[in-house]
């Protein structure tokens, strides 16, 4: 069973937006996707009707409140099949969450001589706060490389992860669109003693997740690229680690009592979540998740699994040579995430006839420096897909693409 | 919407004004200390635990009308009875409260007057000052059996 | 002039709020304030029409948003008269605003034998983030007390901030309504060569705010208490030293260039805002201050000062001595943010009975325990007014409260 | 919505495929970097600056068709030129750019091919493209009057 793209369409209101006549073609879901109106209406409802502080006040609209934040937890938790809610913790997003990971985590379990092992996919998200760790503690950063097309290179695995204390690496390439074999990795990870730590940001919104199933120890994702609002994120993680972590941010909410001369921490999820929560975009990530849930993810799988053959097959159809597409053909191993190489021209440029089409796409970086430079470019053009494209908008994506190659070769 | 009587209970009032087995206890007396973060309400029960009885037990702390008869009213309940007892009962407040706890609750410890707070359930806000006691208490137990 | 009340009430939906039939009394502002319309709407428009990643992708589309999420930031700047734009950071509330500044620029500038002066009227957020680099750096933390009725006792204030590397304090108190001589503060700070912080949450939605005529070098606050939405808050922080300080959090957007080897930073303010930003927040929090801006901040204040007044007034008249009312009588002084206990009913039972009538307030230790201490409380009731609030309200305030004087003395 | 004419003009894609000064100098030629972390381009800037005059430059790095022919145009407007007629260049083509300067451009120095870069001004996002290798030459005579 797939799912019916054009009503999905009709939920997503800017989808049916016009310029100079001619539709939106939004291909940047893997920077951050378009919400439908059971997210903006919960939000907007909430706003109107039931908007109050929660967990501090105790009238019943504050009660009420702090009901619907603990509920998107809850519902949050069922999403990924974490065995408790008091293991979300709700974050400002998931760079936030991995922040939270290195700097909590690691600060009570990293020292000179230790090590960590991320990968050459990583997202800035995923390095630079182990970087910035590393520069204080003295610990060391492994790399785990990649293969031609794409894929973690596994052949020295178990070398890298000889007395490496962490291993944390990304379950989907946000420009590759590689799928790595998260519970693979995890169990990997275990038989060295190493804690797994695996950013969701591009798999959760795309695919099923059971946190359980893969083993992991601490999971990272975002609310806006999986239908959500913006501001949110999630850090899931076992409660044993998260238990024995000091705190991250302090303030109000993560403690338990404060006196002059120091102060004592508050029970999870509590201690991981200092100040005013996002309470609004709780709510709004809270009908993102039932949106998700009621199409259920492995029908959004096989969405994306469709479109990406489609549009690999049309990109290779159109051009030929003339496009170089990263990563894997294997459909099985990649998500609808596409990054290409097309003839000489900078992918800046690209984008910007692109756009003269309304088509969206990604061109730069995508936080992946250390990647590209594996690829040999400092950028690449991106596009991705999700649970609201067609293949007619793969479509204007070639044909648009057809007119940079003209432009550009005048 | 409940109304107030719902959760006023007029014992619950009385053992507000008139605490039992206020105060505290010395060493070897055995302590342990609870907060509820959202009002501030704290409470300290001294517990001395002899073969397996609940010898002696006091309560001292500030707190709402609520959190106040609830650990009054569990002090009367759990003072010379068995520890085995004092833990069912902390059990089976906890399903009155609604709270998760796993199985079904040992009934053949009677509630008596902590029936009264059964109220509390439809103020959810006020759960956490009924059980506040309760927790700690299970602490103490916890520390009196080291 | 003052500001018309009931015309501002009409765009607060839930203001219109009706439970059992009985109008909402909201009295909670200071904790998280409702919200009008004018926000409400540009967040819903926003996402129904030009959601789109910022600072990231090039298409139209993405350079509108960024255009909006900038502008939120120039607007932001002008509502608290800072210098430049640049100089806007922002964060998910005014709690990370905090830690960053003491993370921050406190790791770089804060050691052995080193001194910050906080004072007993803070608030956890502006307590605890020093409290954990106190722990790590062995740094000590001075403390300005109170006087009896609740004003900054700075009789000491020059041997408190003798050596001190800071001073970081509250511009309004959160629990007594204290308004603290700000600029005085400031300039006491900068005479013993301490940097001056300020905590802004209380003062900054109620009064007008100019950090240059203040001469502070640090200035947090939250969105979500100045009638904007959750989920985003504000740093301002002199450029000077928002450039010398290290990153906080890192990740995408915070950084120039990654290598496996390091990163280099960004410029400012990206360098402080890792990952996806709160970007309809961004959105709503600019609404916000436009619909402030339009009412005048003076105004506000002329409002809070009535209203403060005629509370005060009314509930002394009717409890006398039943009721003791915390902090200043000097309304030039205080805000409209009342603590008060009454007889000897808990502040817990207050609120439940204040809550059957509809009546919203909040009852605790309002993430203040030292404050608290030093009032001999373990809670307080607070009614906290804003600019939607109604001397009506405050008449049912007072008979809700002649209630719970009965019922808890039958 | 302008057009990509507007912003592609002929002249641009002749200096994006015909790049002037292009490749790198040897110290005591100065040596600065810039980055746009928006599309990732990358540019460098080579510079020999004797007696107050711009010797020599070369450009090397990797960018867009804006941030390449920009930096072309540059290099050859700038090369054998007086030090203070380089800087008010920056200037000037900043303001062109609409990019806060203060004051009033100095238009004694020509823009001559320059020009056809104001059509960048419509296409906002563009605009740190055109400017980068800019600022980087100003940082580059920066180090260079060290
Ligand atoms: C004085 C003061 N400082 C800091 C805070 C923390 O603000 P937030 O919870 O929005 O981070 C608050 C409000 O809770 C406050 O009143
Ligand atoms: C793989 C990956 N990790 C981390 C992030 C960071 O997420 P955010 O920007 O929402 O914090 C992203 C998205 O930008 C991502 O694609």
């Amino acid at each position: 069973m797939s799912i019916d793209v054009q009503r999905i369409r009709a939920d997503f209101p800017v989808l049916a937006k016009l310029i100079n006549g001619q539709p939106l073609v939004y291909l940047d879901s893997a920077n951050s996707s378009q919400k439908p109106n059971a997210v903006i209406d919960a939000m907007t409802t909430f706003l109107q009707h039931d908007y109050s502080p929660t967990n501090r006040s105790a009238y019943t609209m504050a009660a009420h409140a702090t009901d619907l934040y603990e509920g998107a937890r809850a519902n949050v938790a069922r999403f990924i099949n974490a065995p408790r809610a008091e293991e979300v913790v709700f974050t400002k997003n998931a760079t936030e969450a991995l922040n939270l990971v290195a700097r909590s985590w690691g600060t009570a379990n990293l020292g000179e001589g230790d090590a960590i092992v991320l990968t050459h996919m990583e997202h800035h998200a995923n390095i630079v706060p182990w970087q910035m760790l590393a520069a204080e503690k003295g610990f060391s950063i492994r790399w785990v490389p990649l293969t031609s097309d794409g894929l973690l290179d596994l052949s020295n695995i178990n070398q890298l992860l000889a007395g490496a204390r962490a291993f944390s690496f990304t379950a989907m390439s946000n420009v590759l669109g590689t799928i790595n074999p998260v519970k693979e990795l995890c169990a990997l990870a275990h038989q060295h003693g190493a804690i797994a730590i695996v950013d969701g940001c591009q798999s959760v919104p795309h695919m099923p997740t059971d946190v359980q199933d893969w083993d992991a120890d601490f999971v990272a994702f975002s609310s806006h690229k999986m239908v959500g609002p913006s501001g949110i994120g999630v850090l899931w993680g076992r409660e044993s680690l998260l238990d024995a972590m000091p705190p991250f941010l302090g303030g109000g909410n993560m403690i338990s009592d404060v006196k002059l001369d120091g102060f004592t921490c508050a029970e999870l999820p509590a201690k991981f979540e200092a100040g005013t929560q996002p309470i609004t975009e709780a709510v709004g990530l809270s009908a993102a998740v039932d949106y998700l849930s009621a199409l259920g993810m492995h029908n959004v799988r096989a969405h994306e699994r469709d479109i990406a053959t489609y549009a690999i097959n049309a990109l290779t159809d159109a051009f030929g040579d003339d496009i170089v597409i990263h990563g894997s053909r294997d459909i099985e191993k990649r998500g609808a995430t596409i990054s290409f190489a097309y003839r000489d021209v900078h992918p800046h440029d690209v984008s910007q006839v692109l756009d003269q089409h309304n088509v969206c796409v990604r061109a730069g970086h995508h936080c992946a420096k250390p990647l590209m430079r594996l690829l040999g470019a400092n950028a690449t053009v991106r596009a991705s897909f999700y649970l609201y494209n067609t293949n007619e908008e793969v479509d204007a994506l070639v044909s648009a693409l057809a007119e940079a190659g003209d432009f550009f070769t005048l | 919407m409940p109304g107030l009587e719902d959760l006023y209970r007029e014992i619950i009032l009385d053992h507000y004004k008139n605490p039992r087995n206020r105060g505290t206890l010395e060493p070897p007396a055995v302590r342990s200390e609870g907060h509820n973060p959202l009002c501030g309400d704290e409470i300290e029960v001294f517990l001395i635990v002899n073969n397996d009885i609940v010898e002696d037990i006091k309560i001292a702390g500030q707190g709402c009308s609520i959190s106040q008869s609830s650990a009054s009213m569990m002090s009367a309940a759990v003072k010379g009875k068995p520890v085995e007892q004092a833990r069912a009962l902390i059990s089976r407040f906890k399903h009155m409260m609604s709270i998760d706890e796993e199985g079904e609750p040992d009934t053949s410890t009677p509630l008596g007057d902590l029936e009264a707070l059964q109220g509390v359930v439809k103020f959810p806000v006020r759960i956490k000052c009924a059980v506040l006691s309760w927790n700690t208490l299970s602490e103490a137990l916890d520390i009196a059996a080291e």
